[in-house]
């Protein structure tokens, strides 16, 4: 089976091991990603923080590729592409004048036909219908789970999961073997953009979710995005330091834990590749 | 014969927010429930309800000191506050808004000139490249902001996990992705 | 000739405002048939009523048009006016030029040429009335009260000591209400149950009123005057006359988990139960759904230890049909269960409570006899969080409403637990303290001032557990939004009064009107506040809003009042717009066929079948008939009848198509 | 002002429409005033020849309106309505009356709001559809017609 795949920058660079992970579980479930030919980034934070028509025509770019390549289903793994790319869809199916203004600017023809995945639609769909018996090491360990914010809200747009206290990522980790533990950070933001310009209020806000997941025995942290994943692995450094104390709970991403219960080989799925050592 | 004349205009900032985002200050009753939820609301100068509060006020000195505030910079869009606001008012939306109009009349806050700053470099990388470009937004943004010891233990770091490329990844189209640049500011200067 | 009197009324500045008032009354003059035609200030004030009185005596009017407020605020009104005057009062019809004209229309010419139209349709129409004679139908003088909580008792009561009967049904084993459940009233602190108590059992003994607890309205047909009522008695499993109330069996049950409705979830009952121990009746029923009997076909311990043998596990519900001339519902409101904030963690955390489960804590009566204890461990609270407004004005949860009654109760809980828990600190998150009301003010300013509770303003954002605590995480919205973070050891949620599951059920049976919440409507919002939109059908308590104490009290006195007027006359007067059936000379006598379909179509039995005979007694055919005591005049007869034999006084197919007709002839 | 300016019959129940039109008033809430109101027990008590009857005096749109479904004050009048309805549509679609000319819907009496939404609603459908001339081609009626009963 062949399903489109929107990577989005990210994949292809800082957390290129995410990429490779929800490349290697297809793999396994023999599903062909086919990535969509010539995208573009989906101009993320900045371009809605800037620029509204080209927070949208970026996105709906993607889409128009998407569509001309004939592809009716995207998997996008990263949280933030997969919000862009909705709350565009929603945008322009709500507004002639935009959808105009937009394909205008793109030179490209959008019908919105797309549907867009993000990572635990599209391993709900495909995967784990299949998961518990292919299961042959199981990922038995405390974790939290932790969604971050662009993949439940705005639930207006989304639809996605529940605001508070969701539990679609609770609910994959539990058939891969874990044991999901209950916490109070679920859902609250990790500072996101500001990785960068305000390392230091993302290790305050980092250092929450650390925390907390910590305090609650967690052995492991579970994502489904590469910007979550970067600041609270690769800023481990300004979370320690704001918490006072050395935390060394790794950070994975969900095809990760999953494609390690799957059995598949470590490097595969790019734990080598991790700021934050992977023991477990 | 009238029709429904309920939508009159509002003046002022307030106006231009509903216009542009369907935001109606209004609606707004002041309970906090944003500033309470909000993740950055002790980094702001004014936390959301406030900026809320002083855009009802339809004053002018306000609205400026609205646009000029850091308030607006730090917001993450977690979309936290729109997700718990009692009265669905969708402020992350009106956050982007203000954003932009800010930095069209050149009122950004000094103290998010980092902020500013990398979400440009980070666009000059796509509109260049078309994906962004790790290492050219690092350098484009050190240079923009002259920080340039920040962080730079982290880049080797990274490339000996093989998370930078040093090479951009170029798409084939980079002429229409400048023309979409071109066009949607073009629009924005108006 | 007709000599029709056209009276339009400026209503202050209401209708003139937007509409030019003297120019209606000028067109209107030039109409055919138009005698007289005018405009005045305030037609419905004295003077105004007195120029309609000496226009009808003094121009000989055979019909009057007043153009002025909504037929349903003034139509009687001006009618009695009329008949005043020696003008039959369905001579009279309304032209509404307030609420569907100048009201909702901007200014202008459009809006003046309405009110014309509106005006022109109706002296059309009222060309076509004719004098009608009001209807009397016998009054039943029992009234049948649903809902025994304070409200309802109170109305039965003051119903019985006006000397007319009273059926008090209630659909849970006890009356008492939410009241029974209180700890202490505001703003005078005193014991509910103690003066409850009193009220519940005189209602028990009072010669006037028959009690049935267990029991819910099944269905009702009639009108005012003469409603039938069927009452479902649910099955109690005891034979009450046999019942001692002794106690045996309840104490013997070996089902003694489920979570006691009375307690809120925070004690437990068994299966076969006394809801608390002032029930009245003081009487078990059995929980069929609970009882180990009923779901595995063994145990009937109850059945064994009861001295009386009293136990009827074969008792079925019996529907009973009562007789009654006026009702008064008073079926209270419930509380939203919290369970809809996730953020809250209501339901998560044990020590995150509503407001009603902190009364049980607060009460003597309650599963802590009265000590505030938290229910995960049972600890003193020394930190407690009161939240206002929890699903209250707010809209993204679909209350946009304020429930009135929490601000003084989150007052009174702060203060109870302040007075219990010495030491303790309190706060109360807050939009705004709406105390409205007499000593209100003055009791919050207590607990504020006196008891040391404080008040933060602002709403929480979330709250989550952590080592044991509650982290409440809000802002002080006075002090430019500066979070605020308290470790809690216990949160109270003050949720929204809500319109009870099945309200809009039990409605529909009654066919009265309810809001978008399922609260059920008043007539007028002023002036009938406890009549509803059906005759003899009445509203007490917080069925129709959330009330507190003394305003139910008050609306239901107000609501025996309207029963005991009712009941003072032995025949009432009903308006004569029910269908007729046409009669003509012979040999034809009515153009009705017999087909009976208005049969079909009537929904109260109201349509009889009639012999025709000629004068030799022969039958010449069937024709229908409308028993005029049950006709309510609704007109699906008339929209059914083929032959159009069957009309609608007040509403007949010459004056509605003289209304299309008049209408459009000049629109 | 060179638009058109639709002529609009509403036909509705004295119980839940009517009365939430006077809620529309005294909410302050402005409509379109090309409506008139033509006030019924129930709309059961409709026939259905009054709507023709008006489209032949000049009508560009109607409005049938009454109690929700389960609402009715007299339990079922508003049932019988929406059955007639349907069948009335039917042969209104047979014969060549546009029902789109015809706006059929509930709105109860706490549905003020509703009420102005639905006026200017079908003020500007019919607008959109113009004068209803057509008519007089559909309905080639004799001059003088019989009109009552």
């Amino acid at each position: 089976m062949t399903l489109g795949f929107y990577p989005g920058c990210s994949l292809k660079g800082s957390s290129r091991e995410y990429s490779e992970s929800v490349l290697a579980v297809s793999k396994a479930f023999d599903i062909n990603l086919e990535e969509i030919k010539d995208w573009n980034c989906c101009g993320a934070t900045a371009a809605h923080n800037m620029n509204k028509e080209l927070s949208l025509a970026l996105p709906a770019r993607i889409l128009s590729l998407a569509e001309k390549q004939g592809l009716t289903e995207i998997v996008v793994p990263c949280a933030a592409c997969y919000s862009r790319l909705t709350v565009t869809k929603h945008e322009l199916s709500k507004d002639a004048t935009l959808k105009a203004a937009v394909t205008e600017a793109n030179g490209l023809e959008y019908t919105g036909s797309v549907s867009v995945l993000n990572i635990v639609q599209f391993l709900d769909k495909y995967i784990t219908p299949n998961l518990e018996n292919r299961v042959v090491k199981p990922f038995d360990h405390k974790v939290a789970c932790y969604y971050g914010c662009l993949l439940v809200r705005p639930h207006e747009i989304l639809k996605f999961d529940r605001e508070e206290d969701p539990q679609s990522l609770d609910v994959l980790m539990l058939k891969a073997g874990a044991t999901p533990i209950d916490w109070a950070f679920k859902t609250e933001c990790c500072g996101a953009g500001l990785s960068v310009s305000r390392t230091s209020s993302v290790g305050r806000l980092s250092g929450k979710i650390i925390g907390d997941a910590k305090d609650r025995g967690a052995v492991a942290v579970i994502v489904a995005c590469p910007m979550c994943h970067s600041n609270l692995d690769m800023r481990r450094d300004a979370i320690n330091s704001y918490l006072g104390e050395k935390i060394d709970i790794p950070v994975l991403y969900i095809t990760q834990a999953i494609g390690l219960a799957l059995g598949l080989d470590r490097k595969a799925l790019g734990l080598q590749r991790h700021f934050v050592k992977v023991t477990v | 014969m009238s029709s429904d004349t309920h939508h009159s205009g509002i003046a002022g900032l307030g106006g231009e927010v509903l216009e542009h985002t369907e935001v109606k200050v209004s609606h707004c009753y002041q309970c906090g429930k944003c500033s309470a939820g909000c993740p950055l609301s002790e980094e702001m100068d004014y936390p959301p309800s406030v900026i809320m509060r002083m855009l009802q006020t339809g004053n002018p000195v306000l609205e400026d000191k609205v646009l000029r505030s850091f308030s607006i910079w730090v917001c993450l869009t977690c979309e936290m506050c729109f997700a718990r606001c009692p009265m669905s008012i969708d402020i992350p939306k009106m956050m982007d808004f203000l954003r932009e109009k800010s930095i069209n009349e050149k009122k950004a806050n000094p103290k998010a000139k980092e902020i500013v700053a990398f979400h440009k470099s980070f666009l000059d990388s796509i509109k260049f490249t078309g994906r962004l470009y790790e290492i050219g937004l690092f350098v484009d943004y050190k240079t923009r902001t002259l920080k340039i010891l920040e962080d730079l233990a982290l880049a080797p770091k990274m490339m000996k996990r093989g998370k930078l490329n040093i090479i951009p990844e170029l798409i084939k189209d980079r002429s229409g992705i400048a023309a979409i640049f071109r066009k949607s500011n073009k629009k924005n200067k108006n | 000739m007709s000599k029709i009197g056209v009276f339009v009324c400026h209503c202050g500045e209401n209708i003139s405002a937007t509409v030019d008032c003297a120019k209606v009354a000028e067109t209107a003059g030039n109409y055919d048939g138009v005698a007289f035609s005018v405009d005045y200030k305030y037609m419905c004030s004295d003077p105004g009523q007195n120029l309609i009185k000496s226009a009808i005596k003094e121009k000989g009017l055979t019909g009057v048009v007043v153009a002025s407020c909504s037929p349903r605020m003034h139509e009687p009104t001006f009618r009695k006016a009329c008949a005043e005057a020696g003008l039959n009062p369905f001579m009279c019809e309304m032209a509404n030029l307030r609420e569907h004209c100048s009201w909702v229309h901007e200014k202008g010419e459009a809006t003046t040429e309405k009110a014309i139209d509106l005006v022109r349709i109706l002296v059309e129409k009222v060309k076509y009335n004719h004098s009608l004679n009001e209807i009397k139908v016998p009054v039943t003088k029992t009234a049948l009260v649903i809902g025994g909580g304070i409200a309802g008792i109170q109305a039965s009561l003051d119903i019985a000591n006006t000397g007319h009967k009273v059926i008090l049904i209630e659909k849970d084993p006890s009356i008492g209400g939410h009241m029974s459940q209180l700890s202490e009233t505001f703003p005078t602190l005193d014991c509910s149950q103690c003066i409850l108590t009193p009220r519940m059992v005189e209602v028990a003994q009072h010669p006037n009123i028959t009690l049935y607890t267990y029991a819910e309205l099944e269905s009702l047909e009639g009108f005012i005057g003469n409603f039938k009522a069927k009452i479902r008695r649910k099955s109690k499993s005891i034979d009450e006359k046999l019942c001692t109330g002794c106690g045996q069996c309840t104490t013997k049950c070996p089902v003694k988990k489920i979570p006691s409705e009375f307690n809120e979830g925070l004690g437990k009952r068994t299966a076969i139960y006394v809801p608390f121990p002032q029930a009245v009746p003081n009487k078990p029923v059995i929980d069929r759904i609970n009882c180990t009997y009923y779901i595995k076909g063994k145990c009937k311990v109850c059945e064994i230890v009861c001295p009386t043998k009293a136990i009827r596990f074969d008792q079925e519900d019996q529907i009973m049909e009562v007789e009654v001339g006026a009702i008064v519902i008073a079926t209270g409101f419930t509380v939203k269960q919290p369970d809809f904030f996730p953020e809250y963690g209501y339901g998560k955390y044990p020590d995150v409570i509503t407001g009603l489960q902190f009364e049980r804590l607060a009460s003597a009566s309650g599963p802590t006899l009265g000590e505030i204890r938290r229910p995960s461990d049972d600890k003193v609270p020394e930190k407690i969080v009161f939240l206002a407004c929890a699903g209250s004005r707010d809209p993204a949860k679909g209350i946009p409403y304020c429930s009135k009654i929490c601000c003084m109760y989150i007052a009174k809980h702060a203060m109870l637990y302040q007075h219990k828990v010495h030491g303790g600190k309190s706060y109360v998150f807050y939009m705004d303290i709406r105390a409205g009301g007499k000593q209100y003010e003055e009791f919050v300013r207590r607990a504020i001032e006196d008891d040391g509770v404080n008040y933060v303003r602002g709403r929480v954002s979330r709250i989550y557990e952590k080592n044991g605590k509650l982290i409440v995480n809000g802002v002080d919205t006075l002090l430019n939004a500066m979070p605020v973070e308290i470790e809690a050891d216990m949160v109270v949620l003050a949720t929204a009064g809500i319109a009870n599951e099945g309200a809009e059920e039990l409605a529909q049976k009654l066919h009265i009107s309810y809001d978008p919440y399922k609260f059920f409507a008043e007539a007028h919002p002023k002036l009938k506040p406890v009549e509803t939109n059906t005759a003899g059908i009445f509203l007490a308590g917080a069925c129709q809003a959330p009330r507190d104490i003394p305003e139910s009290v008050a609306m239901a006195s107000g609501a025996a009042v309207k029963v005991a007027g009712l009941f003072s006359q032995d025949e009432l007067t009903r308006e004569p717009i029910i269908a007729v059936v046409n009669r003509q000379a012979p040999p034809v006598y009515s153009s009705c066929v017999g087909c009976f379909l208005c049969v079909s179509a009537c929904p109260y039995q109201a349509i009889e079948k009639e012999e025709i005979k000629n004068r030799n007694g022969e039958l010449i055919k069937l024709i229908a008939k409308v028993n005029p005591g049950l006709c309510q005049g609704c007109g699906t007869c008339v929209a059914f009848c083929r032959t159009k034999s069957i009309d609608i006084q007040g509403y007949t197919h010459e004056q509605m198509y003289t209304e299309v007709m008049a209408l459009l002839n000049e629109y | 002002m060179a638009e058109f300016e639709p002529k609009i019959v509403a036909f509705v129940c004295n119980w839940c429409t009517y009365a939430g039109a006077d809620l529309t008033g005294t909410s302050r809430i402005k409509y379109a005033s090309n409506v008139r109101i033509i006030r019924f027990p129930c709309t059961g008590r409709i026939d259905y020849m009054l709507l023709l009857k008006a489209f032949d005096e000049g009508a560009d749109g109607i409005i049938v309106s009454g109690c929700h479904p389960n609402d009715c004050h007299y339990t079922s009048g508003n049932f019988h309505a929406r059955r007639r309805w349907i069948m009335f549509r039917s042969l209104c679609d047979f014969t060549g009356i546009n029902t789109e000319r015809i706006k059929f819907s509930w709105v109860s009496a706490a549905e003020g709001a509703k009420w102005a939404a639905i006026v200017n609603a079908t003020v500007t459908s019919i607008r959109e559809l113009g004068p209803y001339t057509e008519y007089k081609k559909v309905a080639k009626y004799p001059e003088k017609e019989v009109t009552h009963g």
